[in-house]
């Protein structure tokens, strides 16, 4: 495991040695082992340490980490069965939202998410992660399907936006994500989102609407990628991190301003470095999620929906008048 | 708080007090189009239209409504003292978002972007909600979008159509998810009129773009565009920045959204009114 | 008005001689007059008894008229009121399937049809009437509006066929005819059908199904084009007139079968004779239709619309097996 | 008649008397594809798949039936005894519709060109109903429509899934209307499935074309296709000769259709059964 981010830069000289010393094998002599037990405390210390004072900034940079888990590491790490389905039967099928019937901790669902490519192909293929329209609306397609047959949904959002080129505004990127925000307003299932890395503006929201929205500790929520809200601000894109602090996109903070309802925790040092354990924290708040929706009966879980949405971030004075 | 109630403080639009107010006086004014230079007296008699190209200039909230509705003066603005708050407290490299809304709110008179009401056209009550790209460009903050969510429960409640009229850059950054939560919020709010069984008439202007055009805006019964305003997801500057190519022109206009099927037609401000009223009267007389 | 069928150069000849006549203006004499109102009722009786025993062959040719009465003609004759509804919201506004709102005798409608275009531009536009997806998923939209507002339907069939090319392939003509069948069938609203024209298979039938299936005198309807037909059952298309008499194409015939509702009668000489008088006989039909359809609740509307579809064709020998 | 009934004969698939048969016996079958040549026993075998090229042979309805279902002496056929009719008595130039019926149904010891009954896959039970493209081309006959709609009503009688595989070269001319109507018929039908939330999955088989395509083949919930298959509205030969161009190759297959979101997966003949089975798992286990 690599460690590419300048700020875990002093993790990476403590692992180092721990490897360096390892590489001696069956040569290990018993101080060398207690000096790794030393060094191993010590890099779980830092990357504790460091972890918890990350700035919004840098929580950006984990949020959009090559290694993170993507939608379909999450699907083989959650599900016990799984079956894709694929296109949204009017145009193609979109590999930047993917998503199936899926079995998870024994109860069939409709899972779908972004999918932003792990090797070159795979990132090419799925267009890094930004839909076109007909990704939107094979992810509306799948939320019919589980509308249809009672499945619950989970919405896995990671993605920097929407595709923005000219073939994404001829077949009508706006319409197609307006449709899903209707959509899911009113599908009459239960919809747990959660945002795994990057939550980019209205291409997150397009498949973000549900009962339930979950972040991950370190992923990011954002109406603008930091450095565009830079360049609108203040005429300069280098100013990202500064814009990152003021627009509060961190879990922590969308908790507070209630905007989420859940942060997932991640393991130690990010959801990066240990695909299994993230899936496992996420596999428990999924179902803590679903097992409480899913008792309620349909008509109120939608007017909880419709009411979490119409009155969403209206602060008591407002909600008032 | 999702009852159609009366605007809670006396005069509207057309009182002393509005909030609503023509753009800042100036004798003549330049074409974007054209170029031509005409006075704003004789711009004003042609409803903001340039008498040479036929370029529709952007309008205020007043402007709009009053070209609208049958009398200004019965116009019946709702929820002005709804004003916008700064839900992050957003402060950042002498950026002051507390300080650019009361800037925006100086220099145009508005409380917000969003200016909603009850009117009548061609003699049909309307639920209308008019935004205004002077404001912050018209972008989407949390109290803009309870001020449309509101004008579509009014709508459902009192049955009546709507009609939204957009004007819009986009999100607004010193909200973030304040501000695209609004898009949600908007979208699930019209599916309140189904049940009512009237129309929601979506009017694009110039500008429509961003994160409107991604929910409410496209979201019409009816969609009506006027001639050649910028409307798209994108806009074809953010577009040509991302993938580095040029794109061919009328991208992202009416006329280009009509031929893709996203919209029923590009309406002349000069006919618009009676446009409105001609779809409204189908759903409205029997 | 030309004479261009083989059929009808006889009418032509008396035609001509009138013409002549009446040429002559203020020279006419009496006894011109006298053979003028001779010959128009020779033309008259001609053309009665010409159009009386027109064969399946020749009424395809009647049907496929130049001169016939298109959607975009009956839209204007019989509607006190019309806004075009434009686009399918997803990819473009096929011009081969028009729409909108309508007035007619009063009631507020969705009309909508197939337009073959009248002059070259208006066909390169419209495609001669050959819609691709996006036509019927307009027309699926206009549909669901009516559903919504509670406007009856009503559905002009005037086509040769959906499009054969590769774009419509790509797009799925298929899925987007068959989501059209599906959708008439249980449309909370009214909807009248009439075969204006050209009734010509899946593209035909794209936007055929409804409470009543009315065609005008003239019309033809087909699974294939007689050409077609031909080409497949005996591999030569110059037997055309062959097989438009076996598959049993007309109005009359399909009336007969029970498989249509309604024929409504053409003018003298066919529909291209006069538009007025024809749009008048299809007013009063539609009006008919519409008065009785109007009266049911929708349980009921949709409840027999579903067993007529259900049971359409099925012999009372089969049906009670 | 909407009813679900027994077969009213006695003897299913399996029986002596059964309709079903396999293709006439040939000692070596050659393959479209690779041209190789497979004793016929070995093909058998195989599914009917080439050895050599993978290449998926054309099967009879009681091929089919027997590679899907665990049991095929417990399949249940029905409306076997519902036959085609000639309702337009066509006949014409040398071509008597009653005499092809006749002939088509000697050569393949099937009545009409779909089969239909309950079966189980992995035990999950299941309204199937099978085409074979030996019969007239598969061709819509109004019997053949009759039996689809049919085994749709039994899967919405019984709540249980639908499993529909098609193999139709369109409609059948010697019916006309009657044919046309069909695609009408089975796409209402199906919609009788949604009151008991069970699943259709159509399995589109090699060539499906034509009507079929327009209606309950494309509306399956889940849809799934053979490798290779023809696919498609039209099918390459007619567009070319429509438009008089060459089509790029690979134009509607399975994979094409797959490629422009049409179905959800090309699945090899010899897991298509599991997969069958697990999507039906989904449905039908708690
Ligand atoms: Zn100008
Ligand atoms: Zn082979």
């Amino acid at each position: 495991m690599s460690y590419e981010l300048e700020f875990e830069k002093p993790l990476q000289a403590i692992d180092k040695e721990i490897q360096n010393l390892k590489k001696r094998g069956d040569r290990l002599r018993p101080e060398d082992q207690t000096k790794i037990a030393v060094l191993e405390r010590e890099l779980a210390q830092r990357t504790a340490e460091i972890y918890a004072k990350l700035t919004p900034w840098q929580r950006v940079l984990v949020a959009r980490h090559k290694d993170r888990p993507y939608t379909a590491d999450y699907i083989r790490l959650l599900c016990t069965d799984y079956f894709e389905l694929r296109g949204d039967r009017r145009f193609g099928d979109d590999r930047a939202i993917i998503g199936g019937l899926a079995s998870i901790d024994g109860r069939h669902v409709v899972i779908l998410g972004h999918q932003k490519g792990r090797d070159t192909k795979e990132k090419i293929e799925a267009n890094f992660g930004m839909a076109h329209p007909e990704g939107y609306r094979k992810a509306a397609r799948l939320m019919r399907h589980a509308e249809q047959f009672g499945f619950p949904v989970i919405s896995l959002v990671d993605t920097a936006g929407a595709m923005l080129d000219l073939s994404a505004e001829e077949r009508g990127i706006s319409e197609s994500i307006a449709e899903n925000l209707q959509l899911m307003a009113i599908l009459r299932t239960p919809i747990v989102v959660a945002i795994i890395g990057e939550g980019g503006s209205g291409g997150a929201l397009g498949i973000g609407v549900g009962d339930r929205v979950l972040m991950l500790e370190n992923s990011v929520y954002t109406v603008a990628a930091p450095e565009a809200a830079a360049s609108i601000l203040w005429k300069d894109s280098n100013f990202a991190p500064q814009a990152a602090e003021a627009m509060k996109i961190t879990a922590p903070e969308l908790l507070q301003l209630g905007l989420v309802d859940r942060v997932v925790p991640e393991p130690l040092g990010g959801a990066h470095r240990d695909h299994h354990a993230m899936a496992d924290q996420l596999r428990q708040a999924l179902t803590a999620e679903l097992n409480e929706l899913c008792d309620l009966p349909l008509d109120v879980l939608c007017a909880r929906r419709y009411e979490k949405w119409r009155m969403v971030g209206i602060p008591a004075s407002v909600a008032a008048v | 708080m999702r009852e159609a109630e009366p605007a809670l403080n006396g005069t509207g639009l057309n009182g002393a007090s509005s909030s609503v107010q023509a753009v800042p006086d100036k004798i003549v004014t330049p074409c974007p189009r054209c170029r031509d230079l005409t006075l704003r007296r004789e711009l004003e008699k042609t409803l903001m239209i340039c008498p040479r190209c036929g370029y529709h200039h952007r309008l205020t909230a007043k402007q709009r409504i009053t070209y609208l509705v049958d009398d200004i003066t019965a116009f019946q603005e709702y929820d002005r003292d709804l004003t916008p708050q700064d839900p992050l407290h957003f402060v950042s490299r002498a950026q002051v978002y507390a300080t650019k809304l009361k800037e925006n709110q100086n220099e145009t008179e508005l409380s917000e972007a969003v200016v909603g009401g009850i009117g009548t056209i061609e003699g049909i009550r309307v639920s209308l909600a008019v935004m205004d790209f002077h404001f912050i460009g018209g972008s989407m903050g949390m109290v803009a979008g309870e001020r449309l969510a509101r004008a579509m429960d009014r709508a459902a409640d009192m049955a009546i159509p709507l009609i939204i009229c957009s004007a819009s850059g986009g999100a607004r950054m010193q909200e973030n998810i304040f501000s695209l939560f609004q898009l949600a919020k908007t979208s699930a709010t019209l599916t309140r009129l189904r049940n009512v069984k009237m129309p929601y008439i979506s009017v694009l202007t110039d500008p429509t773009t961003g994160g409107v055009t991604a929910s409410f805006a496209s979201l019409g019964d009816v969609i009506l565009a006027e001639p050649n305003a910028m409307v798209g997801f994108a806009g074809p500057r953010v577009i040509e920045q991302a993938i580095h190519q040029r794109l061919p022109s009328g991208t992202d206009t009416s006329e280009f959204v009509l031929e893709h099927g996203m919209i029923d037609a590009v309406v002349d401000r000069r006919s618009l009114r009676e446009t409105i009223a001609r779809i409204l009267r189908f759903y409205t007389a029997s």
